[in-house]
């Protein structure tokens, strides 16, 4: 980790801690379903949460350079939700 | 300056994003119908990791090498949930998770609702088609 | 001529100026040249994606938008400390979830998705389908005593605006 | 004549009937008798050079490393062999030509004859014994061929794979018994072999050569108890029979024996084998003879029963015994064409071969009938007739052996074995041509013409001849049984003649000839007790073992690959599990160099995570659209492993490969049934856990085993981040290893990507031309559908979106070399931009709008990449030779031009196309027709229902700013 | 600097592209590329092969990088030999291919042909393990796609089975690239033979396990039982000239072995001393077993060749195992014999189709052009079964001669000589049935509208017969092929040429220096 | 740490394995899939592991991760999303003209041999 103040350090994992949490809770979630639509929305969230991993270990790293694989999940992350609903509602995702 | 007071800011949107991604978290759990459930992180995650991205952004100038970049994935995420959220309401519409919605005042139905004649017969269940609320 | 020119050119003003401002952050970098950069990238990407757009959104108020956007902005801070509040401390059995219709005024697809899409940003309610014509909305409340007042509410506070934006 | 054209004419022959054979039948065999006549002179031009003693030799080198050589010898034995071979076969020729029908195929029967020709002439004059070997098993093949020839007959096909079978059987063991024996003796060359008696009796491997040797003289002289082929060899037309049974085939095992009787004979080995061998065939052939009906059963068994005898001669490794032997197989082969040449002339006139449809052609075919039975009597051993001499000699010979301690043995069974032979020559005699004329036979026998009679009744004569005068044949054969004696033993002093005083043999011949006689006098008793007798048939157990075989073959052949993947794939696990088991436990190990890295609570989840979403899978992996769900989060998970572990590239990479597989994934799932059916048992599933679990565990070790060790020496990577910047122009160190120190990989890697969207789009293109196209256009949705294909949110979400990431990609692309990114990873942003516009207005509209020909896309970005590696040789350097150099135009800040980048356009745009083919494939496959087809990006735009603001056409003609 | 090197993988990897760009809808078209590419090929492989032929190394250093930094690719009389052998097949199967017309019964197959063509020979050049992979992948993907060419249920579903087995297999190169580079931290090969002495005989686990795992992926290309699995259905249900292309596929895998086995592993390094010695050979001489067992076992003549093509690899996979000089080169002796031979009776296989409804050894009416037919498959049953005078007699003489050297000669002769026999009667009994029972059978009358059963196409017949000459030719000069591949095992039991080329030849950077060396010299 | 990535390849490859032995294409498919995350984490772990140092030259920095195998795992990443595609694609083409998505091929020529006579 690169330098910064302690208590900055103590709350970089605490963030770590709670949005690893979060990404259990919507495993969870997406496991126990019940339905489809449950599941891509949990899905959903745990993309969402990635990035917000993603951002966490470029602060704790100093890096910036984790700034694109961030902006690739967000784009990627809508995609493969729309293409899961559209293949719940539709079945054929591209008519 | 942004030396001292830098990190207190990144430390307090740090708190503030995993607060709300840790609601996000449990509404999503805690939530026990389907369309409710949709509320928690559609909204609450996609402002905590807006939080955080800001962090970041914060945690950049202070670090001396500024950083734009944050504000585009936040841009990013705020314009793509209802588009997401308004795909996975449909499919609990369309799979029947929830209760049954009025009719709309002005046109026939839901457009979730309104399947094409060639679409309506499948293989198991014709009835499904037609939304059984009404 | 000039301005047919122009139309060829720049069949997306907004888009146009979107991209640029994209490039720029992209690039981390508010130079002249990225913005010049920027503004080619601007031109380039929506001449050859102009067919997938055929017709743009017309009277667009720019300044209108941005005062909207604004408060969408601030709705969706105080909203979500209210969601976040009624998720931790609401027992399920307490919420009132409902449905909302929203019958539509506004006409141009553009100006329906952004209060659609505000609508979802904002306080316990979600845009769930826009009715088989496209003249009513359905929203669905997180926890909602009174639904028509949610209704009215979001006419009152976006609809409007949105119509003034889109006139 | 030079030994090679000696044995290259028949093969060079061979080639002319079959050329001739529009040219009538008369050319054929004329064509064919004239080959072969000419290597007959050929063989005469040799006999001075052979009769002084001298061995003609001719050699070419053909595999000298091998010891496999083209040298040809030709010695007394030689020269006998081929005398007779090419000498019947002239006969045969002429015989044959007047034999078949005018259904059969001359030509062919011709070209067989004459590959079968030189096939043995060669085996006689091989003085390689590996080039032996190639002679040896070209006569299995080619008289496989001569006893298939008339295909339309079960007999002769199964004959035909009997014969080969058998024979071939014998020629594989005899390869091995002959690379041993000259692996012995230090070469293959027949002369030093010869040289070698001592080395190679005393060798440990003498008795392993001699057995698989013998096994193959054995099965191809149908010495017992592979004697079974022969008669059902029979299938061949007449002609064949003849030749393969009197100077040929058969013939060839015993040329062998006597050919490496100097080497291997001698020993207690060889003697037991071959004498009894020799014996039971001589006397089982006689008695099966006896009992036959069919006239060319009859004489294939005695011709069994004669190589028994000729056998077992060899097997007593007497010099007198060798004299014996080759005067016989002289006689034998001159009785035994005659006798088949008569059968034919029988079988050809009076249709039928059955000895008990016979009787009384003596009346009606003369001259077949003195030829047959001057022949016959030959063979039963009558005097003034050759057979006689020989046999009398082998009676002698047979009264000196003594075999197992017992020594009446050999002379009793040799004995009883002339007399059943006798017994049979007098019914083949009287049953055919004596007694009563019948008025039933099929066809009313006359005399054939003299093309028929001719070549037995000149072979007759010389029995005859030979008979009276034995002193004339004398002379050639000392000088062939000097040449197989080799010197090895003296030669007997023994005189031909027809009366040689009241010796044991003499009686015995006599006990043979008249015991023959009063057997044919009971022979109706004795058929009916032989019929009643059980007896195993060699043919049907033959044919049950070979069949047993077979189905064996197939069970354990289906059985083994039984079409089941599943089980393929086990087999494919345990077999890696187990070999990579056993190179773990033989190697050695010492403690790790690496210290363990601590895991930090945020690495437990990241693996928690990736724990549970990979059990979760595997728990439901039947509910296919969940299935895939959770395989998208794995890769998330392990996305974001690679971002934490420094590899920002490979998450990028990893997430948008994944993003695009899921999205074809989906696209088939649309097609496919929705959840996996329970079909494996407990048993099975229970199994397949195990492997999978020892997999997993063997992975585990083997990671964890490399994780904490250093690489022997420093990895070349060092010089990779050395000269990243200074050699390939970039920071990105992956970036370039991928477009400069390995773009090679990278060309290939493309053409992967492009080969697949091709293969896509040709299989689509098949399955729509096929019958499954019907099947596609009725299908039915397995699942109820919703309505709004194109949710107008969507659509105009978009519209904007679609352009932000297209500029995402581009500066995505134009980032690779130095920040993380690259032509790959921004093909398949890009792609995803597309995608997303399919997703939204659908495929109709979006390609009906911007149709990019997606297999030009591909071809240029190949074609770009593989020019910009051609570029290089244009100032010599090798292929992908990357240059670049540092440009400022204001008012941009300076950028790098690199020809890296030119290449990963190529990347780019193979990239980007192969992802559309394969989508729009896939799309292709969905079109239903009742879909209508809407004009309008969005099924739901209130807009339209209004006025609209502006002329329809206004979009480009409004002079209006906006 | 000459490219000639690399030509043999660029051209055909830039015509496939320019085929597929210009020429998508022209099958005449394509059909004169195609072939003109291929006959361009066997001149520069010509002219590599005699280039090689005095024992020059040829290297060509990708990119101008140095080995092991960067991508090389090298020639010697072993890849050389075996880019001329693929030429030359690929000539004759493509002739085949355009003269059945099966090229035009899906699309694009010429292309897929010339990618196949540019994976098999890159695989043969590389001088580097990943590039080795990358090669695998690229003959794979083609190959899959030329498997399912023209479709049909049977081909598509044997098609999914190979393409499954052959992604193990892929995910098995990758774990033993990874182990290579983990114990090692090079990829290129001749770097790899230098390191490998390097490794700690008291550590010794890594460097066996990755050597396994490289001699299993490789197992797998060569159809070694039992990892042979993948090859029965698919080369049976393949298109005919498809499966005969691939005849040269499963020689990928077996020069792949003698490659790394005797640059890299070679019986003499002590710490991967006894891996491949306990195992290889009873696998190859089980391959071999099965292999002809299948023979007679297949109820299908396509099965029929593919048992066939397996037992020949045991053939291979034997002489290999016993890695002697004079066992290499049987090897080689025997992998150009079996790839024409395979390749010849999968030809005729589809030349038996002709007015055939199928290929089951049941009764069916006579063939089309039967007796042409019948003598070829005669020849090349007999070239296959081993059985003289064809080559087949020749490697099978070869191989026997070097068992002599193994303790397990026993063992090979029995099997060699009982699975000839097996093979001898399945190829009798099949040929048997299919062109001879036949004859009995009355041909049922054609109906209305029925067209009477075409014989194939006289250039389908040049192209069989083209192989078959082949065969001969390659028995008549058997001293000259045999020679060639003696010393071609010597210069692979020799590789000390074969390295320092590949290592010391200086590249891009390090060149520069090198000369600014000799400069600051002067 | 090490641990965690070793056992995460491990549990990779025994999900993906058994996967692999299911009856279906669909199961199969995702079981390769499975096996190629957990090979391509192998070959980038055969440049161990490094926290923080992405191999992007920087002023100043020293330590980078190996990027060598970085760049060996994206191109089998590339290869082997090509592989899936097409396999997919066959495997479909296969369900399409069977109705039968089993990848286990009983052999269903009715025509049994009747032995060569
Ligand atoms: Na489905
Ligand atoms: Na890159």
């Amino acid at each position: 980790m690169s330098e910064m103040p302690a208590f900055l350090e103590y709350t970089l994992i605490f963030t770590f801690v709670v949005v690893a949490l979060s990404q259990i809770m919507a495993m969870i979630r997406l496991v126990i379903g019940p339905d489809t639509g449950d599941r891509i929305l949990a899905l959903d969230t745990m993309v969402v949460n990635a990035i917000g991993l993603i951002v966490l270990l470029g602060i704790a790293q100093g890096i910036q350079i984790y700034f694109e694989v961030s902006l690739i999940i967000a784009m990627l992350g809508f995609v493969s939700t729309v293409a899961y609903a559209r293949f719940v509602l539709r079945g054929d995702i591209i008519e | 300056m942004m030396e001292t007071i830098g990190p207190a800011l990144v430390a307090i949107c740090l708190l503030i994003g995993a607060i709300f991604t840790l609601v996000a978290g449990i509404g999503l759990l805690k939530l026990n119908d389907s369309m409710t459930r949709l509320h928690a992180p559609t909204k609450v995650g996609t402002v905590g990791v807006g939080a955080m991205l800001l962090a970041s952004m914060i945690h950049s100038f202070v670090l001396g090498h500024e950083s734009y970049h944050e504000l585009l994935i936040m841009a990013f995420l705020f314009v793509t949930a209802p588009i997401s959220a308004n795909f996975i309401a449909k499919v609990q519409l369309h799979k029947r998770n929830c209760d049954a919605p009025p009719l709309p005042p002005r046109d026939d139905t839901w457009s979730t609702y309104d399947v094409p004649e060639f679409d309506r017969h499948h293989e198991e269940l014709e009835e499904f088609s037609e939304p059984k609320a009404n | 001529m000039l301005s047919k020119a122009y139309r060829w050119l720049l069949p997306h003003p907004f888009l146009t100026l979107l991209l640029a401002v994209v490039w720029t952050l992209l690039q981390n970098d508010i130079s002249a040249g990225m913005i010049v950069f920027g503004l080619i990238l601007g031109i380039i990407i929506p001449l050859l994606t102009q067919l997938w757009w055929p017709d743009r959104p017309h009277g667009l108020n720019l300044g209108k938008f941005i005062s909207y956007a604004l408060l969408v902005m601030w709705d969706i801070l105080v909203a979500n400390v209210q969601v976040a509040w009624i998720v931790l401390t609401k027992p399920n059995s307490k919420l009132k979830p409902a449905w909302v219709v929203v019958p539509l005024e506004l006409r141009q697809p553009e100006a329906i998705t952004i209060l659609a899409g505000t609508i979802t940003l904002t306080p316990g309610t979600v845009s769930a389908d826009l009715s088989s014509e496209g003249h009513s909305l359905l929203v669905h409340a997180l926890d909602a005593e009174d639904p028509d007042a949610v209704r009215d509410e979001i006419k009152s506070r976006y609809e409007a605006r949105l119509l003034e934006i889109f006139k | 004549m030079s030994l090679f054209l000696l044995v290259a004419l028949p093969f060079l022959g061979a080639l002319l009937p079959g050329l001739m054979n529009s040219a009538g039948r008369q050319a054929c065999a004329g064509v064919t008798f004239t080959v072969t006549l000419a290597a007959f002179i050929g063989l005469l031009t040799n006999l001075p050079a052979v009769w002084a003693g001298e061995v003609v030799t001719a050699r070419a080198l053909w595999l000298p490393e091998l010891g496999l050589n083209f040298t040809l010898m030709l010695d007394g034995l030689g020269f006998f062999f081929a005398f007779l071979i090419l000498g019947i076969g002239l006969l045969i020729i002429a015989y044959g030509r007047a034999y078949l029908s005018r259904d059969d195929n001359m030509g062919e029967f011709f070209t067989y004859l004459l590959l079968f020709q030189g096939a043995m002439v060669g085996i006689v004059m091989s003085d390689n014994i590996l080039l032996l070997l190639v002679f040896w098993e070209l006569t299995s093949l080619s008289s496989f061929l001569l006893i298939g020839y008339w295909k339309h007959l079960p007999e002769g096909r199964q004959g035909a794979r009997m014969a080969l079978t058998v024979t071939g059987m014998g020629g594989l063991a005899m390869i091995g018994g002959m690379l041993i024996l000259g692996q012995i003796a230090g070469s293959y060359d027949l002369s030093v072999i010869l040289q070698n008696r001592e080395l190679i009796q005393e060798s440990p491997l003498y008795l392993p050569a001699l057995i698989l040797i013998l096994l193959g003289c054995f099965t191809k002289s149908a010495q017992f108890p592979f004697h079974f082929w022969l008669p059902h060899a029979m299938a061949a037309p007449t002609p064949v029979s003849a030749y393969l049974h009197s100077a040929t085939m058969v013939k060839a095992g015993i040329f062998l024996m006597a050919r490496l009787w100097p080497v291997l004979s001698g020993t207690p080995e060889w003697f037991m084998i071959v004498t009894t061998a020799g014996l039971i065939t001589m006397v089982l052939g006689a008695v099966i003879a006896l009992f036959k009906h069919d006239l060319k059963a009859l004489l294939a068994f005695s011709t069994v029963s004669h190589l028994g005898l000729i056998t077992m001669l060899l097997g007593t490794g007497t010099a007198f015994g060798v004299l014996a032997a080759m005067f016989h197989i002289l006689n034998h082969a001159m009785f035994k064409a005659a006798l088949f040449m008569s059968a034919g002339i029988v079988d050809h006139e009076a249709k039928t071969r059955d000895i008990r449809l016979l009787g009384g052609l003596r009346k009606l075919m003369p001259i077949t009938f003195v030829i047959a039975t001057l022949a016959a009597l030959s063979m039963a051993g009558i005097p003034f007739l050759n057979g006689f001499l020989s046999k009398e000699m082998m009676l002698k010979e047979a009264d000196y052996t003594v075999l197992y301690g017992t020594p009446w043995l050999v002379a009793g069974l040799a004995t009883l074995g002339s007399l059943f032979s006798a017994a049979y020559c007098f019914r083949f005699i009287s049953h055919t041509f004596l007694g009563e004329v019948r008025d039933d036979y099929p066809a009313k026998p006359h005399d054939p013409p003299s093309g028929m009679w001719l070549p037995p009744a000149i072979l007759v004569s010389l029995v005859v001849i030979i008979g009276c005068a034995p002193f004339l044949a004398e002379p050639t054969i000392y000088k062939v049984t000097e040449a197989v004696l080799a010197g090895v033993k003296e030669t007997p002093d023994y005189h031909f003649k027809l009366w040689h005083g009241l010796v044991p043999a003499l009686f015995m011949s006599m006990i043979a000839v008249v015991g023959g006689f009063l057997l044919l006098m009971v022979f109706k008793p004795l058929l009916k007790t032989w019929e009643n007798t059980p007896r195993p048939e060699a043919k049907v157990i033959f044919e049950a073992l070979i069949e047993a075989i077979a189905s064996l073959a197939r069970t354990t052949t289906h059985g083994l690959h039984n079409g089941a993947f599943s089980r393929y794939g086990a087999v494919f696990s345990v077999a890696v599990i187990g070999a990579s088991y056993y190179a773990w436990t033989t190697g050695t190990l010492s403690s790790p160099t690496r210290k363990m890295q601590t895991a930090e609570p945020v690495m437990w989840a990241g693996w928690l995570m990736l724990v549970a979403a990979t059990g979760a899978l595997v728990f439901f992996h039947r509910n296919r659209l969940l299935a895939l769900v959770l395989i998208g989060i794995v890769g998330l998970m392990v996305s974001v492993g690679f971002v934490f572990f420094s590899a920002p590239d490979l998450a990028m990479t990893q997430l948008t490969v994944e993003v695009v597989t899921i999205i074809l994934l989906l696209l088939a799932l649309n097609f496919l049934p929705n959840r996996t059916p329970k079909e494996s048992s407990v048993l099975l599933r229970t199994r397949d856990g195990i492997i999978a679990v020892a997999g997993g565990l063997a992975a585990t070790a083997m990671a964890y085993h490399f994780l904490l060790r250093d690489a022997v020496a420093t990895p070349i990577s060092e010089f990779h981040l050395a000269n990243s910047y200074k050699g390939g122009g970039g920071t990105n160190v992956v970036n370039v290893i991928l477009v400069d120190f390995r773009g090679f990989d990278t060309f290939g890697e493309i053409i992967v990507l492009g080969i697949a969207a091709l293969l896509i789009y040709a299989l689509t293109e098949t399955l729509l031309n096929s019958s499954v196209r019907a099947k596609l256009l009725n299908r039915k949705p397995d699942q109820p559908r919703a309505g709004d294909m194109h949710p107008t949110m969507m659509v105009v979400l978009t519209r904007v979106m679609m352009p932000v990431v297209l500029l995402v990609g581009f500066y995505i692309f134009l980032r690779g070399h130095n920040e993380p990114g690259g032509g790959f990873i921004s093909g398949l942003v890009v792609s995803i931009a597309v995608v997303m516009q399919y997703m939204a207005s659908g495929f109709n509209w979006t390609t009906s709008r911007l149709r990019y020909p997606y297999h030009g896309v591909i071809g240029a970005g190949v074609l770009i990449a593989g020019l910009t590696g051609i570029g290089s040789w244009f100032v010599a350097k090798p292929f992908l030779t990357s240059d670049f150099t540092y440009v400022r135009i204001p008012p941009f800040q300076e950028f790098e031009l690199a020809t890296a980048a030119l290449f990963d356009l190529g990347v780019f745009l193979a990239v980007v196309g192969a992802v559309m083919l394969s989508l729009e494939s896939f799309s292709r496959l969905a079109y239903r027709p009742g879909a209508e087809q809407s004009d309008h990006p969005m099924d739901i735009d209130p807009s339209r229902d209004d006025p609209p603001p502006l002329p329809p056409k206004a979009g480009r003609v409004s002079t209006e700013g906006a | 600097m000459t490219h000639w090197l690399i030509a043999p993988v660029i051209l055909p990897a830039m015509l496939a592209p320019f085929i597929v760009l210009a020429a998508r809808y022209h099958i005449g078209i394509q059909r004169v590329f195609s072939v003109a590419g291929v006959l361009m090929q066997i001149a520069i492989a010509l002219g590599l092969a005699w280039q090689a032929s005095d024992g020059t190394v040829t290297l060509y250093q990708l990119g101008d990088w140095a080995a092991p930094f960067g991508i090389v690719l090298v020639g010697d009389r072993l890849s050389t030999l075996m880019v001329l052998l693929t030429a030359t097949l690929a000539l004759f199967v493509l002739l085949y291919a355009i003269g059945s017309g099966w090229d035009n019964r899906g699309r694009h197959f010429h292309a897929l042909y010339q990618f196949q063509l540019m994976g098999i020979m890159g695989a043969f050049l590389t001088g580097d393990l990943f590039n080795l992979f990358v090669f695998f992948e690229v003959l794979l993907i083609a190959s899959y796609g030329l498997m399912i060419h023209a479709g049909g249920k049977a081909r598509l579903k044997a098609g999914v089975q190979y393409v499954l087995f052959n992604l193990l297999g892929s995910t098995l190169f990758l774990f033993a690239l990874g182990a290579i580079y983990a114990e090692t931290g090079t990829l290129n090969m001749a770097d790899l033979a230098e390191r490998v002495a390097l490794v700690d005989p008291s550590e010794t686990v890594g460097i066996r396990l990755a050597a396994t795992l490289l001699l299993l992926v490789f197992a797998i290309k060569a159809a070694l039982v039992p990892l042979h699995f993948w090859l029965p259905s698919s080369y049976a249900e393949a298109p005919a000239p498809v499966a005969a292309l691939f005849a040269i596929m499963t020689k990928v895998g077996a020069y792949a072995i003698i490659r790394v086995y005797t640059l890299v592993f070679s019986p003499e390094v002590e710490v991967t001393a006894g891996l491949h010695g306990t195992w290889l050979l009873p696998a190859a001489l089980v391959s071999l077993a099965i292999g002809m067992i299948g023979v007679l076992g297949a109820k299908k003549l396509d099965r029929l060749v593919a048992y066939s093509v397996i037992g020949s690899m045991g053939m291979v996979m034997v002489a290999i195992s016993i890695f002697t000089q004079v066992s290499i080169s049987a090897a080689l002796y025997y992998i150009v014999h079996s790839t024409l031979a395979g390749a010849a009776l999968f030809l005729i296989a589809d030349l038996t189709r002709a007015g055939r409804a199928h290929l089951n050894l049941t009764l069916a009416p006579p063939i089309a052009g039967a007796a042409l037919t019948s003598a070829m498959f005669f020849v090349a049953a007999i070239a296959m079964a081993g059985l003289p005078p064809l080559s087949g007699f020749l490697g099978k003489l070869m191989l026997l001669n070097a068992a002599f050297e193994t303790p397990a000669m026993a063992w090979v002769f029995a099997v060699v000589l009982i699975s000839s026999l097996i093979s001898v009667v399945g190829f009798a009994r099949a040929g048997s049935v299919m062109y001879w029972k036949a004859k009995s059978v009355e041909p049922e009358p054609l109906q209305d509208g029925q067209e009477a059963p075409e014989a194939p196409s006289i250039l389908s017949y040049v192209s069989v017969g083209g192989l078959i000459g082949m065969l001969a030719l390659y028995t008549a000069f058997a001293g000259y092929t045999h020679d060639y591949m003696t010393a071609t095992s010597k210069q692979l039991f020799a590789p000390e040429p074969y390295i320092s080329t590949v290592v010391d030849t200086p590249g891009k950077l390090t060149r520069d220096k090198v000369t600014k060396e000799a400069k600051d010299a002067e | 740490m090490e641990l965690l990535v070793a056992t995460a390849i491990g549990i990779m490859t025994a999900a993906g394995l058994y996967l692999v032995m299911r009856l279906r294409s669909f199961p199969v498919i995702l079981g390769i899939a499975l096996l190629t995350y957990a090979v391509n984490v192998f070959l980038f772990a055969s440049g161990r592991l490094s926290v923080g140092a992405p191999p992007i030259l920087r002023d100043g920095v020293e330590v980078y991760a190996d990027p060598l195998p970085q760049a060996l795992v994206l191109t089998a990443i590339v290869i082997s999303f090509g592989m899936t595609a097409v396999v997919v694609m066959i495997a479909l083409g296969a369900y399409l003209g069977s109705s039968d998505d089993s990848v286990n091929d009983a052999e269903t020529d009715e025509d049994e041999t009747e032995g060569a006579t």
